[in-house]
């Protein structure tokens, strides 16, 4: 059940340059699932004044870790929390990633399904929690985990742990291959199986991996980011465009459907749902 | 608020036929809690604590967080006749102790409302006022008619902050002429208590109020966002998709409390203060320059249980004050 | 800024013959900086940033924190015919992102400044704008008459968030009209630049601005403060002397980005941007939706220093973005 | 001479459950005089907005000393500081507490003259530099301290150090005197002497100072405290109402002055300049 909490910060440590772990307490929490996310502040501070989201990053025995980069005002205060400081939580929030076995697009007896995680940068949050669920149901999954340089692939040892099979690109080519990491996803969907493709980071990287796996006829789910204010479907202010008029979003009549809403409907869509030319 | 309130949102749904069930009233009038309730434009509010339109969905999404029946009146997020899609995102950007959006209006449509918002309002103990809006004099009257009929709507706040798109795409709101001939259509078209919304975007907001008065609104809130604009200096674009968006937020109270003021001394109309309220001290200051209830807008976002904290902050004002009702309150700043 | 912009003002104060002394221009043009001068209403300004009147004194209270000589031009407290009381304190008080002040153009008058202020002001090397008000037609053409003859002022900026009190005490600023009249008569009494600054309480700034052009404005400066109000849940009491006050700082910036920007669509007239600038993201912004220049305001008591940091900012965006002037700039909002 | 400076700050204590004081450095700090005052900011913040007006409580080896009253967001904020943590200071602003023997109101061959120092809770800060500067041309000292309770009486102690005479008052009679500091100022100008009132606290408290002095005949100087923006004379947001038209005030016209401007004609005025009407 989502709720509203004032939760302690257990550790907040700086993994590389410009990534922190937020470990928060968080008792009673009910189970997440992959995708969620929750929105947080500095308990007492209106300024920043809106509250900032954040996907979970991994389950912790009385709470959860965030992973989250330093882009502007919000994360850069949070990097000054210490241990013993609050914060204010609303989650968890937001639909998640399917299980491949009961998403519409498995066809029958698919055991054999192979998940590929793309994740670019900082979008490797809600892969963990995806990564420990495990082989669903017997499906394998795979992570192409991109970045501008080595310093932009947070959290890759958790994933070594994990024991996910792990193909890394990186622009500058400081490690793995160098390039793009959609790059790695034509060149992992051009092996014969049995794919479903979930994605998250930047905008022009989803659309074009939303592009790869459509011209490969693999489904595809992205996790989307936008801009929002209450994460409880009240503002309507994390539209996106979708494509296809018979979807019915937040409120919407079947009739005429134009935006659903990132942070209710979302954050997780099917691919072929976005009109990816208003992105 | 006394402890017999009750908690859960479940537990404490009202049956139809009573409005105010016996021991919620025995609780407030026993307990030695203020009175908090007031009567505005003929609706009987249990406490002046109201959500704004636009900021509060339609009630249900702030259920998981809060006991709506705690508040004096829940306000929908504006409804038109047809369903609405709203402007191109992004939709919001955070400003200095503010927030511009451009929803674009967005929303189900009155009739969608009534058969499937309403209902899940209407187990509530609380008022259910109305926000709407439309492109015409017509359409606004349609509005007004729909929701005349529908059952469980205490009241119509009317947004008219809208563009008129039979007079040049002027907002009604911007000029007394346009904004006496809509209220007094749609004074015409429902005998609900009616709202008039006004924007703060004018010269002289004491005229609109005038104009709205006249043609015969029973009270008016106050105020609607402020015009504004964001622009990244990196992209070198607009950071709304619609360019230009409303500004919402403690930014604005001083601008609020002021025409607040303004419509107090020259209308006499009960008021609904409105803009950048955060705090129950906020909700006090509005009440001192003339407003007999608030709204609470972006507060929502910030704090989920914002309204209920503010409420509880003005009982506690009104017992340490010794203020015995709210009326004693109202425009009584000393100036 | 190169380095070779003197440091101290004692040492680089001007000749009063040579207003742009050649060392200086050399700097400029040899050392790779980008090129920030600009014309404004026949001015020519050795960079965009200007310091808002009334938030910067006369100039010398600021002499001790910066070098006067690298702002391109200083606009002073708002000047009267006979010297000013202002308005019973409290004058000042925060609020959310912002301040309120109701000063009420407190001033010397415009000869104590000719004889006391401006020859100070004259031994640097930066333009003197002069900010000035009346409370009728008449007063205003006799401040400008004074000030057409003084020897140092580079020009004028004309503030018409004014009561008119052979009108109703109506601002001149809010009606098309009256801002017609005073600015065609004040156009008439001097022969220099003359900048006309807009009150953002009205509700068609564009109105406004056309009627300033008509009459013979060289530029327009805006935005003026927003009207507002702030009360103390405590005492009861307004927190301001007037009860009423002008709203400045970064709270107000959305509004004041969005009306430049429609103005600078409506009308064809260098602009001045003003409203929350505190960094040079905001400069630059203010001149994306299109002003030639900027004014710094609030932002000089937070940080004495801010117009020169943000001077400092702008040259680095124009380097980093190899932007070769101003006017590349303003007004390139991608929309 | 004034300057703006970004300095550390070297320690913050709690002395009092309300009183803190805080120790900045502050390299080439020149002399400051009793009275002067700085403007204080926390390092890039800019909520709140405006900086925040401070008395110079001691001055340091290399730097001074802020002695505060938590009252609002500022101050409450201020209270974090840690060593380390930098702070915006302008200053020494104002004017200052006028030597007696070089002011106006000295007559003849006053050595003997006696300082009569009247502090409300807080206003006790101008009064340590001057205690400082001691025995001022032969002149003798008293301090009349007020507060509410024991608690606030901040700066005692350091007093106790200096060898002043100390009067205590305090309202709800927990030490000293039970009473108002204004009733031990009528006890002292009733003994025989010489005597020079200088007076910091809440507003009415200087009220009541002037009439007494006043009245007794006797010379009165008050530190006013005013909400200020800028500190240094350029918005003129601090202004006080002052009594006689004849006196000059910030870039006034001598034909009519109603308004003196506190940061920089003050914070020190002549009691008898002030409209305490209107204040
Ligand atoms: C569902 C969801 C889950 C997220 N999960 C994570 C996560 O696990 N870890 C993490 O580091 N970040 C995550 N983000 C992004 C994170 O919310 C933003 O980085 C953060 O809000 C930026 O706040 P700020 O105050 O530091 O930046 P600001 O100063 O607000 O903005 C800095 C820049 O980032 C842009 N920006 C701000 N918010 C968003 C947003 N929500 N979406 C896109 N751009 C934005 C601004 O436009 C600006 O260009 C998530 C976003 C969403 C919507
Ligand atoms: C010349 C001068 C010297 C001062 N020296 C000291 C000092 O040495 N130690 C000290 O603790 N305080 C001193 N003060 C007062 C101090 O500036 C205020 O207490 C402080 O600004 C309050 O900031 P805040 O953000 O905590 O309170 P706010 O949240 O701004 O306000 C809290 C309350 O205090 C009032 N207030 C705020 N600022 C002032 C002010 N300047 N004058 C009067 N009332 C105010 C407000 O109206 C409000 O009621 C001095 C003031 C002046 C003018
Ligand atoms: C996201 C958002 C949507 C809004 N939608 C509406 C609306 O549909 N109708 C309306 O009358 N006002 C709408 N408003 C205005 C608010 O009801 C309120 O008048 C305004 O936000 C000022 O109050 P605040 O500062 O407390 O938010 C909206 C405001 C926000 C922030
Ligand atoms: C204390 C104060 C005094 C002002 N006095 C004047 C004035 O005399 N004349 C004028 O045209 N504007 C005056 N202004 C308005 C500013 O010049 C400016 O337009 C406004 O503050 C908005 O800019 P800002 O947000 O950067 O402060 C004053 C503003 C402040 C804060
Ligand atoms: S953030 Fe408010 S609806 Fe999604
Ligand atoms: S605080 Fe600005 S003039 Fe005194």
């Amino acid at each position: 059940m989502e709720s509203n909490k004032t939760v302690e910060v257990l550790y907040n440590k700086q993994i590389l340059p410009a990534y922190y772990k937020l470990g928060i307490g968080w008792k009673g929490l009910t189970d997440i699932e992959p995708g969620q996310f929750v929105m947080l502040r500095l308990t007492g501070r209106i300024d920043p004044l809106l509250r900032r989201p954040f996907g979970v990053y991994k389950i912790l025995g009385q709470g959860i870790e965030i992973l989250y980069k330093v882009v502007g005002k919000g994360t850069r205060l949070m990097t000054g929390l210490r241990p013993g400081d609050m914060v204010d939580i609303l989650g968890p929030l937001g639909n998640s990633f399917p299980n491949p076995i009961s998403s519409p697009f498995a066809k029958e007896g698919q055991r054999g399904m192979k998940i590929i995680m793309v994740a670019g940068g900082i979008g490797i949050v809600p892969f963990y929690l995806l990564g420990v669920k495990g082989q669903w149901s017997g499906s394998r999954q795979v992570l192409l985990f991109g970045g501008m340089g080595k310093e932009d692939l947070p959290g890759l040892e958790d994933f070594k742990k994990l024991g996910i099979n792990i193909f890394i690109s990186t622009e500058d080519g400081s490690v793995g291959k160098k390039g793009l990491v959609t790059d790695l996803l034509k060149k992992e969907l051009s092996k014969k199986g049995n794919y479903i493709v979930y994605a998250c980071g930047p905008k022009g990287m989803l659309k074009e991996v939303a592009r790869i796996a459509d011209k490969a006829g693999v489904a595809c789910y992205v996790s989307l980011d936008q801009v929002m204010a209450c994460g409880m479907g009240a503002c309507l202010g994390c539209a996106v465009k979708v494509r296809e008029r018979k979807n019915v979003g937040q409120g919407f009549s079947p009739a005429n459907v134009f935006y659903k809403i990132v942070c209710k409907d979302g954050p997780v869509f099917d691919a072929k749902e976005i009109d990816w030319e208003a992105i | 608020m006394g402890s017999n309130i009750k908690k859960s949102a479940v537990r404490s749904q009202k049956s139809k036929t009573t409005p105010l069930t016996p021991p919620l009233q025995k609780g407030r009038a026993g307990g030695g809690a203020p009175d908090l309730s007031v009567n505005i434009a003929g609706i009987n509010l249990k406490n002046p604590v109201m959500t704004a339109s636009g900021t509060f969905g339609y009630g249900e999404e702030f259920a998981p967080y809060l006991d709506l029946n705690r508040l004096g009146a829940v306000v929908v997020k504006g409804l038109s006749l047809k369903p609405r899609q709203g402007n191109p995102p992004p939709r919001i950007v955070e400003t200095a102790a503010g927030m511009l959006n451009s929803i674009g209006l967005q929303n189900v449509g009155v009739e969608l409302f009534v058969e499937k918002k309403l209902p899940f309002l209407k187990k509530f103990d609380t008022k259910v006022i109305v926000n709407f809006f439309g492109d015409s004099i017509d359409e606004y009257c349609e509005v007004a008619k729909v929701l005349d009929s529908a059952e469980g709507v205490a009241g119509l706040e009317m947004n008219i902050s809208c563009p008129n798109k039979q007079e040049g795409w002027l907002e009604f709101g911007t000029n007394p002429a346009m904004t006496f001939k809509v209220v007094s259509a749609v004074r015409k078209s429902t005998k609900l208590p009616l709202i008039v919304k006004l924007s703060p975007n004018v010269t002289d907001i004491t005229a609109i109020a005038k104009a709205a008065k006249d043609a015969g609104a029973d009270a008016l809130s106050l105020i609607n966002t402020l015009s504004g604009m964001a622009v990244d200096a990196n992209t070198r674009r607009p950071k709304l998709g619609n360019i230009i968006g409303g500004l919402s937020g403690p930014a604005i109270k001083p601008v609020a409390l002021k025409m607040v003021w303004q419509v107090f001394k020259a209308v006499k109309l009960p008021l609904i203060g409105i803009g950048g309220i955060m705090t129950a001290e906020d909700a006090i200051e509005f009440m001192l320059v003339g407003a007999s209830a608030i709204q609470v807008g972006t507060a929502n976002f910030v704090e989920p249980q914002a309204s209920i904290k503010i409420l509880e902050g003005i009982a506690d004002y009104f017992k340490k004050n010794k203020i015995k009702s709210v009326k004693e309150l109202v425009g009584s700043l000393q100036v």
